[in-house]
C-alpha cells in the first residue's frame, strides 16, 4: 500500500498543468516534485529567489550559493533565472505564481487556512506562507487527514489564520475536497476509503455528491 | 568605498545597534563579519533578518552567542535556540510575513513612507496597523525598516563597490543595501574597476560603505 | 511564452487598450511593435509610459499618428505634438513625478495596494489624493497603476523569455513587464535555453507572454 | 567676459566634493560636468538608469542603447552600473544622491523652487525634478538671475512649486545666494557686479552680510 505523504503528493501532482509555474512549501509539499505526470513541464519557483529550481544535486556537486527554501543544496536547469527577495514576493503577491503547494494544520468550512503557529506551543513564524496564499493563482493544501487522531478539517479554525482568502483545494490521505461558498464538497476519496470514513474522520461538515469517485493516482 | 579588515566591524558596530543581516537560512549570509561579532561578545543588537538559520549557521550562531535583543524576522522555526530565549523571554520576536519584511526594508531605503499589502489582513498581523481601502480591497499599510548597520554577502566588489551576487545567495542582501546608515559587505575577491560590465552590476556602488574580503566559507 | 511576428499585435491590441510603453526618450522603446501600430491605424489608447520622446521617435511617432486618447507619463517637453493636442483638448494628459510613475506600476504589477510617497506633497500633485502621516512626516498615497498590455523592448530573450536588456534602454521596461495583462516584448535576438546565465537574467520570463524578434532600429 | 552660463557652471562645479553622486538636470546644470575641478572625482547618475556617465561619445562611436536623460548618446566610465528606474528613483528619492543641480524658474523667499511649468504656456512635466528636489541631499539651482527682464528671485512663487523642500544654493550670472529659515543670504557676486545691483534686479529681499565677496571661479 502506498504510503500516505506519497498518495497525497501524488495526486497534488495530477494537478499541475503543462508551462505552470509551482512553489511547493516544506514537508509533504517538498514531495509533490517526485510525481509529476510525464509530458507535463512545470516551473519550480522558490521563494528565496530563482524560478527554475532543479532537483537535489549528486553528492560531491552540492555548491553553498544555491539553496532552495528549506536551506538545502539544490540544483538549476537550464533556462532558470535568480532575482532578489523583493522580486520573488513580487511573483507571489502580485498574482504571477500559477500554484502554491502547502501543508496545513487546519482548514475550516470556509476553506481557510491554519499552518504557521500553535499558541503557546510552537511558533516558527509565517515564512512567505502568508503572501503565498494571498497572491498565489490557486491554492492548493498537502497534510494528512488527522493529527492524533484529531481532525484537521474543521469547522472553524482555532489556530491563528494564515490568510483570509479560501484555498482552492485540500488533498489529504483520505479524500480530495474542495472548498465552495456551499461549503466542503468531497471530490474524491483515496483508494480503499469508505465515504463514510471519511466523514467520521472530519469535524466538519461535508457536502458529499451522488457520486465520490476513487482518487485516480497515475 | 573603503576596503576594510573584519576585526574592525568590531569598534564600527555598537552593542545595542539595529542591524540588518543578509540570507536566507545561511545561504548568503555575511558569515566572516557574524563571527568577528560573536568572539568579540557584541551584544543587545536589533536584528532584521529574514530568518534565523540554524543554531551552528549564519545569524542562527549570533543568536546562540546571546547576540540579540530583539528580531525582526519572518521564520525563527529552524532554530530551535531563537524559539527558547523568545519563550524565556530573554529576547523579543517579530514576526513578519517574508514579502511584507523585504518591502518594508526596501520603503525604508528608497524614501518611501510605507506600502501598502493584503497580506496579513484578517490574520494577526493585522495588530493594530492602519487598514486601508482601495477600490474595494482592504490593505495594511505596512511602515518603512531602517537599520544602523547592513551587514550583507556578496561574490565580488569592484574597488567602487559595485556588486555581483552568485545564484541564491542574493535574496535579501541588495534589499538591505539600500536600507541602513552603514552598509558593510563581505565579498570573496576584489575586482579590478570596469571587470564587471555595466549591464552585469547587480547593485552600484553607491550604497556600500565599507568591504570585508572573507574567504568562502 | 510565445514568439509572434511583429503584425500579429494589430490583433491583439484593440483599440482603446490601456498599455504601457518602455523606453526613455526613445531609447529602449519596442519600435517595431510601435510602427505596426502605426501603420494599421490602431487608436484611443491609454499610454502609460515615461514620456512621449520626440516626434520622430519611439512613442512620439504614435502620438503623432493619433494613436492616443489619454497619456500618462513624467515629462512631454520633447515632443511639441503632444502639448498641442493637449492645449487643444485632443488628448488627457496627466502628469506624474517619474519615481512616482515607476513605483505605481511597480505596486500595480507586485500586488500592493499603494505606497506612500513624499514626492508631490505641498504641489499641484497632490490634487485630491489622501495624505498620510508618518512618523511626523507628510507622504501622499499613490495608487497602483495596471495596463491591458506592456509594450517593452528586451536586447534579447531566451525560448522562456527569460530576458536581458541593454544598458539605458533598461529604464522602465522590467517595471512594464509586472504589471500588464499580457506583456509583449520585442527584442533582437532569441538565444537558446540554458545560454544565459540564471544571473545574468534580468527579468524571469515568467512575466513574458509574447516575444517578437525586431531589427535594431 | 565669461558667457553667463558658463560662468553659473563653473561656480557651481566648486561646490562638488570628492566622491559626490551627482545628478545634473537639463539645460546649465548639464554644462557643469565639464568644469569639475582637478583633482575632483565625482559620479554622474542620470535618472533614465546610470551611475558613471561619461562624456559624449567621439562621432561614430554612438551607441542607441546608451543615452543621457536628455535623450543624447553618452558613454559609459569604467565602474558604471545600469539599474532600472524604479532602483533610479530609490537612489533619488532614498537620499542616496549627494547633490542634484537643476535649472530653475523661480526661486522665492522660503528656497522653494518652481521649476516644471508655467500654467496656460508651456507644460512639460516635472520629470524626475519634483523626486530630485524632494530626495536629494544637496539640491542647488542653476539659473540666470533674470528672464526678460523680470527677477526670477521672487517674494513668492507664482509657478507651481515643485517641492516644499527649500533649496540649498542659487546660482545666478549675478549672485550666489543661500536660503536659509531667516531668508535668502547673498553670499557671493559674479565679477564686475556690485551688490545694489543684484538688490535691484531681485524681487526678494535679500540679507546682506558686512562683506559680500566676489565669486571665486576657478
Amino acid at each position: 500500500m502506498m504510503k500516505p505523504k506519497e498518495l497525497i503528493a501524488r495526486r497534488i501532482a495530477l494537478e499541475l498543468k503543462n508551462g505552470e509555474l509551482v512553489n511547493l512549501g516544506i514537508g509533504i509539499p517538498t514531495l509533490v516534485a517526485n510525481y509529476i505526470p510525464n509530458g507535463v513541464q512545470v516551473f519550480f519557483q522558490s521563494e528565496n529567489g530563482i524560478i527554475g529550481m532543479g532537483p537535489l544535486p549528486k553528492a560531491g556537486m552540492e555548491n553553498p550559493d544555491l539553496t532552495n527554501a528549506s536551506g538545502l543544496y539544490v540544483t538549476s536547469l537550464p533556462g532558470a533565472a535568480i532575482f532578489d527577495s523583493a522580486i520573488s514576493f513580487g511573483i507571489i503577491r502580485g498574482g504571477h505564481l500559477d500554484v502554491t503547494v502547502l501543508g496545513g494544520l487546519q482548514v475550516d468550512e470556509h476553506g481557510l487556512l491554519a499552518n504557521w503557529m500553535i499558541p503557546g506551543k510552537k511558533v516558527p513564524g509565517m515564512g512567505g506562507a502568508m503572501d503565498l496564499v494571498t497572491g498565489a493563482k490557486k491554492v492548493m493544501v498537502a497534510m494528512t487527514h488527522t493529527a492524533k487522531g484529531r481532525s484537521k478539517i474543521v469547522k472553524k479554525c482555532n489556530l491563528p489564520l494564515t490568510s483570509i482568502r479560501s484555498v482552492d483545494l485540500i488533498v489529504t490521505d483520505l479524500a480530495v475536497i474542495k472548498p465552495t461558498k456551499e461549503g466542503l464538497i468531497l471530490k474524491e476519496i483515496a483508494p480503499g476509503i469508505s465515504v463514510e470514513y471519511v466523514i467520521q474522520q472530519t469535524d466538519a461538515h461535508l457536502i458529499i455528491p451522488e457520486k465520490v469517485p476513487e482518487m485516480s493516482l497515475n | 568605498m573603503k576596503i576594510i579588515q573584519a576585526i574592525e566591524v568590531v569598534d564600527l558596530i555598537g552593542d545595542g545597534s539595529t542591524i540588518m543581516i543578509g540570507g536566507f537560512l545561511g545561504c548568503g549570509s555575511p558569515d566572516g563579519i557574524i563571527d568577528e561579532l560573536i568572539s568579540n561578545r557584541k551584544k543587545a543588537f536589533t536584528i532584521i533578518t529574514n530568518d534565523t538559520a540554524f543554531p551552528d549557521k549564519g545569524v542562527g550562531k549570533l543568536i546562540v552567542a546571546r547576540g540579540a535583543k530583539k528580531v525582526i524576522a519572518s521564520h525563527i522555526g529552524t532554530n530551535p535556540e531563537t524559539q527558547r530565549q523568545m519563550i524565556e523571554k530573554e529576547i523579543e520576536v517579530e514576526l513578519v510575513p517574508q514579502g511584507t519584511l523585504v518591502e518594508k526594508i526596501r520603503a525604508g531605503g528608497i524614501g518611501l513612507g510605507g506600502i501598502l499589502t493584503p497580506t496579513g489582513v484578517g490574520t494577526t498581523v493585522e495588530n493594530a496597523k492602519q487598514k486601508i481601502t482601495v477600490d474595494g480591497k482592504d490593505y495594511l499599510l505596512e511602515l518603512p525598516l531602517r537599520a544602523d548597520f547592513a551587514l550583507i554577502k556578496a561574490k565580488r566588489a569592484d574597488y567602487y563597490g559595485n556588486l555581483q551576487f552568485a545564484l541564491t545567495a542574493r535574496n535579501f542582501n541588495p534589499i538591505m543595501a539600500l536600507a541602513a546608515d552603514k552598509v558593510i559587505v563581505e565579498v570573496e575577491e576584489i575586482v579590478p574597476v570596469g571587470s564587471i560590465s555595466p549591464d552585469d552590476v547587480h547593485l552600484s556602488g553607491v550604497f556600500v560603505d565599507y568591504v570585508i574580503v572573507g574567504g568562502r566559507k
